[in-house]
């Protein structure tokens, strides 16, 4: 069982030297000649105004959080969609119902705006 | 295969690892963050169950924990944030309004 | 290609829940098609959801029936719960839109939340799969996080969102993780087949993953019902969550947390009788001891109850610690009645606490008794009974929680129980203390009732007296409740 | 010959690592080369050259650009967060390389006796029996998708800047946005192959039945999204130059930028790749050529039809992006899953 | 059964009549006082025909007549009935207490001048709780008036209270509290010791329960009765309570709600646990001359009319607990005798420092002196109901004391008769003394020079109190005849019972030899839960112990 993951914990491991050593190596062999100016954040050029770390738009949230719940309901949808003709008709009814419900909040989120981005 | 044992320690020790944190962060994330590791080993010792008893129940349980989890995550971060407007921090020592 | 067999599916069973949820649902969507600020006409089709909700649940009467591969029930266990929650779900709604209104709070959501909340407490009831119970819960559980830091603009209620929301994730993590061992200890998830596993294999008594399962179980319910030493998280929620919440949450998901407390520990740990029973009087004598005598220094009403409602919980536990039906059938009167009169002692503190709950402390009621005498009348009404005395529903319940644990042998854990009712009588004395024997100290402002709380208000006192003075027909539900 | 290790014989061990150099190598050579034939392929069709000086016709262009890069001076801002500056690149380039580890791209071939099968995690016995095969292929080419998000939202934090956090969490929540609808879309593919099996998915495409001609819905929308998620244009928001100045990626120099940039073709490979498995028939073709040959001349295909869109179409506003994909790719999505539930119900029998 | 619920009727008229006062205007006080008195007026006439139909040899069940058995509750394991009846004994509790209420109405017409209409409704319901205790039946219903009576007394002393109210209020409220929840737990063992069936007191009557459960029973019932008593050391509410009631708490309180701790102690406490009783009579006759001594020499230095009142109640009462005890005709006899006496001289004492009170907003003794000459008619009266309650001869006190002593006397309890009688003596020092200081001497505070005699309507009040005091003096007869009957009853339930007990203990001593400890104190408390007989089910009861448990007829007759 384990032999069939082997392959890409070797992936992984070459892909992780490949990333690292290419660092390493630049660093090695690029300038340096760092700056004050050079290391500040980058502001079109003017001096950077304030923390980065700031507030940002409820939105990225908004999306997050639905992203979560409708990725969620994928994880359903992925076995069921497997076992879909084995099921017959109970399972198409049934997913169904879940859809629908699922368009409920659909339909609720949308009518509350959270799916626009002005 | 491994014995069931070896996943059910890993598992124990994820959710103490989680119950520790969530008894000594002080960030809610954290904390919330330590809450699905203990989740999570709840899913592992599930999930080893399932296959140790050769039982699906216990996976599709996970199923429904992770769904779970997901929907509690939403509705707690949207209470952090709710708690971060008006408080401006997200450090448990600061609910501290409400006090005896 | 082979069909895979589906279970026997019985939607009959489950109809007041399919019931509630469309209802909820269709209100979300009325809130959101609907425009206008006011949403009280929300809340009267709520009612009348819960209402039909409450008939088809009723209709269930009889006979228990099983369904889902034996994941969900419908037996008078359950349905006897199901009333409870219903009505207190109707009785917050009503006091919930001036309450709203006054705060700024009155999105049109709260409705399908609180139905929400109710379907998640009807699942926990009729669940005999811990993973039904178990999604019931959380069902619920999310509901009320949000329902607690429901009023955005307060810290106070944002704190008691985030708390129970950081407690109640935490305490489902031990919830989960018992039932993760008892399901590896016994190889199921239902309490039928878990039961059985046990009675055929009575050697699991020691198995350490089934005793740890089960102790964490009931340290996750402890959790839930607020049960002391797991109680912390009770009176900072229910002091900053809005008032109608708070008294939706003291009285219909605490009854449901019994519901499925007493499903899981009496069917399937049926073998660890001796163990748990144990482990139960200790909670009882520890949650009424603490909630009693902690509330006895409080001086903000809403979160004296709160502290009251954790002793409380530690009266309903005596009669679960008695292991027998009349304990059973006494929590299931005791948490009828709580809705009732906790309900109503929650409405009048709406009407008088202003904007930011302000004149929320037992000082502020100085002088309340004369200036409204029918209201102050009502709490004082609400307030006996939860100290247990006749003729309200409060005595009839503890007598037969207390009666229970007597019939038990416990005798010595009835007297703990009386002698913190006495306690309990001082603080809620305190508050009518402070309303008919100090003088006023301000002028009242007063908003004045609306119809919806008249209505709740009159519900609730005239369900106390009744259950009162002839439970007879109630007392023998609850008893036909529990002959599983 | 048949000592075995760890349970398996040798020659597994042998197979296995040749099939993972020659996988990494040439994804590798791919990613530097469609570097050099996007702007080759861009060029002709702006009607100008593109690169013309390093090699003939510019052909060592991209060999060229890389030890540019290696001796780039390595700026890391003075607030970064260095551990997490140093980590997004790596993040985000890694899971990029070892999707490729469950995509069949050929027939099964038979050397010195052992059947071989051309997809890295799996593997046959002597006997010619599939012995294992990852068979939620598709859930690990999901999983791996979605860590990418990690090392750009990392990056954008990691920099400390204004425009890589913007940059960051706009591609953060567009991929998530695209992902959740590709994802949604293929579970249609998974209704009629019932399997998330790569290996199956592709071998009930045998014979031209691909899943494009039966989905065709679904073929449009998880292209479409996947092209959104790899943050490719039209939807190539996040590094937005004229906006956001490069996005998550203004901090970055040297190496690890470069990285961003290779993890961006490594992931526009990987997608084409998948799409070519899941609707397009994999390495199914006409017998007369192998099927690697058929696998890659799709996969491509693709990547020109990639560098087409790129040519020809505009970019989209980030609220015109949000809105396709929310309102109308998601909808779309779950309806295809059910109208595909009643065609096969009803009408296919 | 036929004849009218009269019981009933007498209990649930104050009930319509407070509910009646709810919906009249609160500020119009003369309809307020007008209905409350004719409420309670109409309730004394209606408990007339109690005396005139009472036959006391009667033969109904248990000596109880006016019986009202309707099934209430029957709901898992209880059974609860709407149980009512009068004896000899609770009949003079009941006529008291319809007798007092007008009067403490009409006292409060000047007292009272604010939220009158609160206060009339309290009085009322306390009415409804006094009368419910004592026409009771079933145990539980008696609980629940027993209980319904502290609501309205609560607020009435909290309400209409002196300075201390609030404190005195609570107090009062937390301490009986107590003692009736504690009886409430052993209310509920008895029952499941009795087995299936009602909560019936006749039927608890006929049970033989074992010493030990039996004495753990008894103090349950005792402490609760105790502190409504009040018995030392239980009393310090009292005092307090007194002090801070208005007058008609203070009549009521004294005159009615102590009466029902002494006769929780002849209904329940006594006839029900025999084997205790016995046992405990030394404990309790102690604390009642302790008692009676104790209160008279704290009476005496008291400073305040009302709390030297309050204390010689106390004493009064040990005298009640002292001759029930003795449990002898005489004895008990005198003891109910004494009850009634209590409430009638007391119930006029309060009265008239009421009086005083309203006219000087004053109790303490040193404000007065030589009211005698200013008020004639007041003077006479306190004298009377002075002498009533020291118990000089022709009036009523002297009958009730004289009885209990003899009684006491005659049974195991002489010595604490001797001791007891000090207490007279003490009590005419102490009466007499302030009597003495308020009524003679110099009138030399002004305030006192312009003090009016007592009106038409004081003097209506007290007078049909005098009569009482005179008419029970001279010719207690019919009342102690009507009693008579249940006090043999009483006796000899107690006392029979008890033989029966011990004739039965034998028997079963013989069948474990170390099980019975006889009813020493500290024997076997703790064992008591598993025993229990009632509850076959209780799994875990030892094995071997219910065979050999004394309370189970069946299996000594079997030996």
């Amino acid at each position: 069982m384990l032999g069939a993951y082997l392959p890409i914990l070797v992936l992984v491991v070459i892909a992780c030297l490949f990333g690292l050593g290419s660092v390493v190596f630049s660093s090695l062999i690029g300038q340096k000649k760092p700056s004050q100016v050079k290391l500040a954040p980058y502001e079109c050029g003017c001096e950077p105004v304030g923390s980065a770390r700031e507030r940002f738009s409820i939105k990225f949230y908004m999306v997050a959080m639905l992203f979560i719940l409708f990725d969620i309901e994928a994880v359903f949808l992925y076995p069921w969609a497997v076992l879909f003709k084995r099921l017959g008709m109970f399972g198409l009814v049934e997913m169904g119902l879940f859809i629908v419900i699922l368009f409920v909040g659909y339909i609720y989120v949308w009518k509350k705006g959270a799916l626009e981005w002005e | 295969m491994l014995a069931i044992e070896n996943y059910l320690i890993v598992s124990a020790i994820l959710f103490a690892i989680g119950t520790i944190g969530v008894l000594t962060k002080r960030n809610a994330i954290v904390i919330f963050m330590c809450i699905e590791l203990m989740l999570n080993a709840v899913n592992l010792t599930f999930i080893a169950f399932s296959r140790h008893l050769g039982n699906i129940d216990g996976q599709v349980f996970v199923f429904f924990v992770m769904t779970v989890a997901a929907a509690e995550a939403a509705v707690g971060l949207a209470l952090m944030i709710a708690f971060f407007k008006n408080r401006e921090s997200i450090d448990v020592e600061d609910i501290n309004l409400l006090k005896l | 290609m082979e069909t895979i067999a589906m279970p026997a599916i019985n939607l009959a069973v489950i109809m007041p829940e399919i019931l509630l949820s469309c209802i909820a649902m269709v209100l979300l969507l009325v809130n959101v098609f609907v425009p206008g600020k006011n949403k009280a006409y929300l809340g009267y089709l709520s009612i009348i959801g819960l209402a039909v909700t409450a008939a088809s649940a009723v209709g269930g009467w009889g006979p228990s029936v099983s369904a889902f591969n034996g994941s969900i029930v419908q037996d008078n266990f359950a349905i006897f719960f199901k009333v409870i929650f219903l009505i207190s779900a109707g009785l917050a709604i009503l006091i919930s839109d001036r309450y709203m209104v006054q705060e700024d709070c009155n999105q049109g959501e709260l409705y399908p939340m609180i139905l929400f909340a109710t379907v998640g407490m009807m699942l926990m009831a009729a669940g005999t799969d811990m993973m039904v119970i178990f999604l019931g819960l959380e069902l619920l559980s999310i509901c009320l996080y949000v329902l607690s830091g429901w009023n955005r603009a307060s810290l106070a209620s944002n704190e008691a969102g985030l708390k129970y929301f950081l407690l109640g994730a935490f305490s489902t993590g031990f919830l989960l993780y018992g039932m993760a061992l008892t399901y590896g200890a016994t190889g199921s998830t239902k309490i039928m087949a878990i039961s059985a596993y046990v009675m055929g294999n009575p050697g699991v008594a020691s198995n350490p993953l089934f005793v740890v399962g089960m102790l964490l179980i009931a340290v996750g319910f402890s959790f839930k019902i607020a049960a002391a030493p797991f109680h912390m998280w009770t009176p900072d929620v229910y002091q900053g969550a809005p008032t109608p919440m708070t008294a939706f949450m003291s009285a219909g998901p605490k009854a449901a947390g019994f519901a499925a407390f007493i499903r899981v520990m009496i069917f399937a740990f049926p073998m660890l009788r001796a163990e748990w029973g144990d482990l139960l009087w200790i909670l009882a004598v520890l949650t009424m001891t603490v909630g009693n005598i902690i509330a006895l220094s409080q001086d903000n009403v809403k979160r004296m109850l709160a502290y009251s409602s954790i002793a409380h919980a530690g009266y309903a536990l005596v009669g679960f610690a008695a292991v027998n039906a009349e304990g059973a059938a006494g929590i299931l009167f005791y948490m009828l009645s709580y809705a009732f009169m906790n309900i109503g002692a929650f409405a009048v503190i709406i009407l008088i606490t202003k904007k930011g709950e302000v004149n929320g402390n037992v000082q502020d009621l100085a002088g309340f008794g004369h200036k409204k005498p029918l209201l102050a009348m009502v709490l004082s009404i609400f307030l006996f009974s939860l100290a247990g005395m006749p003729p309200t529903a409060g005595f009839i319940g503890k007598f037969y929680l207390f009666s229970a644990a007597i019939k038990a042998g416990y005798v010595w854990l009835a007297i703990i129980g009386v002698l913190n009712s006495a306690a309990s009588l001082y603080y809620y004395l305190r508050v009518m203390v402070f309303m008919y024997m100090k003088d006023p100290t301000e002028d009242f402002e007063w908003a004045g009732a609306t119809p919806a709380i008249a209505v709740c208000l009159l519900v609730a006192v005239g369900a106390t007296l009744v259950l009162g003075v002839v439970p007879g027909t109630v007392l023998e539900l609850a008893q036909k409740a529990v002959q599983f | 010959m048949d000592t075995l290790i760890l349970g398996l014989p040798v020659a597994y061990y042998i197979a296995m690592v040749a099939k993972v150099l020659v996988a990494f190598v040439f994804v590798l050579l791919t990613v530097a080369y469609a570097t050099y034939a996007e702007r080759k392929i861009i060029g002709h069709m702006q009607v100008r050259l593109g690169p013309m000086r390093t090699g003939w016709h510019g052909l060592l262009q991209p060999i060229a650009d890389g030890v540019k890069l290696f001796f780039k001076e390595e700026i890391v801002p003075s607030q970064a967060s260095k551990f997490a500056f140093l980590v997004a690149p790596l993040v985000a380039l890694i899971p990029a390389f070892i999707s490729f580890a469950v995509i069949p791209f050929g027939d099964n071939i038979t050397i010195g006796g052992y059947t071989v099968p051309l997809q890295i995690a799996a593997y046959y016995d002597q006997a010619g029996k599939q012995v294992f095969d990852v068979n939620v292929g598709v859930l690990y080419i999901l999983a791996m998708a979605s860590l990418g998000v990690y090392g750009i939202v990392l990056a954008g934090w990691a920099s400390n800047s204004k425009y890589s956090l913007l940059g960051g969490l706009r591609s953060a929540a567009q991929m998530i946005s695209y992902e959740l609808a590709a994802g949604l879309a293929i579970i249609s593919v998974f209704m009629l192959s019932e399997s998330l099996s790569l290996h199956k998915i592709v071998a009930d495409q045998a014979g031209g039945a691909w899943y494009a001609f039966k989905q065709p819905l679904a073929f449009v929308i998880f292209f479409i999204c996947s092209l959104a998620e790899i943050n490719r244009t039209p939807f190539d928001l996040p590094e937005a130059e004229t906006e956001l100045v490069s996005g998550f990626c203004t901090e970055y120099s040297s190496m690890k930028y470069a990285m961003f940039f290779m993890a961006e073709y490594a992931n526009m490979i990987t997608v084409c790749a998948v799409t070519t498995t899941l609707f397009l028939g994999g390495w199914h073709g006409p017998a007369f050529l192998p099927g690697w040959f058929w696998f890659i001349a799709k996969v491509y295909f693709l990547i020109f039809l990639c560098m087409w869109i790129r040519a020809t179409y505009p970019r989209y506003r980030y609220d015109q992006l949000m809105r396709l994909g929310w309102k109308v790719f998601l909808p779309l999505t779950l309806v295809n899953v059910m109208a595909t539930g009643f065609w096969v119900m009803f009408i296919s029998k | 059964m036929n004849q009218l619920p009269l019981l009933s009727i007498l209990t649930f008229t104050p009930l319509i009549g407070a509910i009646l006062l709810l919906f009249v205007n609160k500020n119009s006080h003369g309809v307020l006082r007008t209905i409350a008195m004719a409420v309670t007026v109409v309730t004394f006439v209606l408990s007339l025909p109690l005396i005139t139909g009472y036959n006391a040899p009667g033969s109904d069940i248990g000596g109880f007549q006016y019986l009202e058995n309707v099934p209430w509750i029957a709901a898992g394991p209880f059974q609860m009935s709407y149980h009512l009846g009068i004896d000899g004994i609770s009949l003079w509790l009941v006529i008291l207490t319809t007798f007092i209420m007008p009067i403490a109405i009409l006292s409060t017409y000047t007292a009272v001048e604010e939220k009158v209409k609160e206060y009339m409704i309290c009085l009322l319901l306390l009415e409804v709780g006094m009368i419910g205790t004592f026409i009771s039946m079933d145990l539980f219903l008696f609980y629940i008036f027993w209980e319904i009576m502290l609501i309205p007394m609560y607020f009435m002393i909290g309400i209409w209270g002196g300075k201390n109210r609030i404190y005195a209020a609570v107090k009062f409220f937390i301490y009986t509290a107590v003692g009736s929840l504690l009886m409430l737990v052993a209310l509920i063992s008895l029952y499941f010791k009795a087995g299936g069936g009602d909560f019936s007191i006749l039927r608890f009557y006929q049970l033989h329960l074992d010493p030990a459960t039996q004495m753990w029973m008894f103090l349950a019932f005792a402490l609760a009765f105790a502190i409504k008593v009040p018995m030392f050391p239980l009393h310090t509410w009292l005092p307090d309570a007194h002090t801070e009631a208005p007058t008609a708490g203070s009549v009521i309180l004294a005159a009615v709600m102590l009466k029902c701790g002494t006769y929780g102690y002849v209904r329940f406490a006594m006839p029900l646990f025999p084997d205790a009783n016995a046992q405990f009579t030394p404990l309790i006759a102690t604390l009642s001359v302790i008692g009676i001594i104790y209160a008279s020499l704290v009476a005496m230095v008291q400073q305040d009319v009302k709390k030297l009142v309050a204390y010689s109640s106390v004493a009064h009462l040990g005298f009640v607990m002292l001759g029930v005890y003795a449990l002898n005709q005489q004895g008990v006899t005198g003891g109910m005798l004494q009850m009634l006496n209590h409430g009638v001289s007391t119930g006029a004492l309060f009265l008239i420092v009421g009086f005083i009170y309203e006219r000087r907003h004053t109790r303490a003794i040193s404000d007065f002196g030589g009211l005698a000459k200013q008020m004639p008619v007041f003077a006479t009266m306190f004298m009377i109901v002075t002498f009533s309650s020291i118990g000089l001869p022709g009036t009523n006190g002297f009958v009730g004391e004289f009885l209990v002593l003899l009684g006491s006397f005659e049974s195991g309890l002489r010595w604490y008769a001797i001791i007891a009688t000090s207490g007279v003596i003490l009590s005419a020092v102490y009466m007499l003394w302030m009597f003495q200081r308020v009524m003679f001497g110099e009138l030399n505070n002004p305030k006192n020079q312009t003090l009016k005699d007592l009106n038409a309507r004081e003097v209506a009040i007290m007078l049909p109190l005098i009569f009482l005091i005179f008419f029970l003096g001279i010719y207690p007869r019919p009342i102690i005849d009507s009693m008579a009957p249940s006090i043999d009853r009483l006796i000899a339930q107690t006392k029979v019972q008890k033989q029966v007990a011990e004739a039965a203990m034998p028997a079963a001593m013989a069948l474990p030899p170390g099980h019975m400890a006889v009813p020493e104190a500290g024997a076997a408390p703790a064992g008591m839960p598993e025993g229990h007989p009632a509850m076959p089910e209780a799994g875990a009861a030892p094995a071997g112990m219910p065979a050999g448990h004394p309370a189970i007829p069946a299996n000594n007759e079997a030996k």
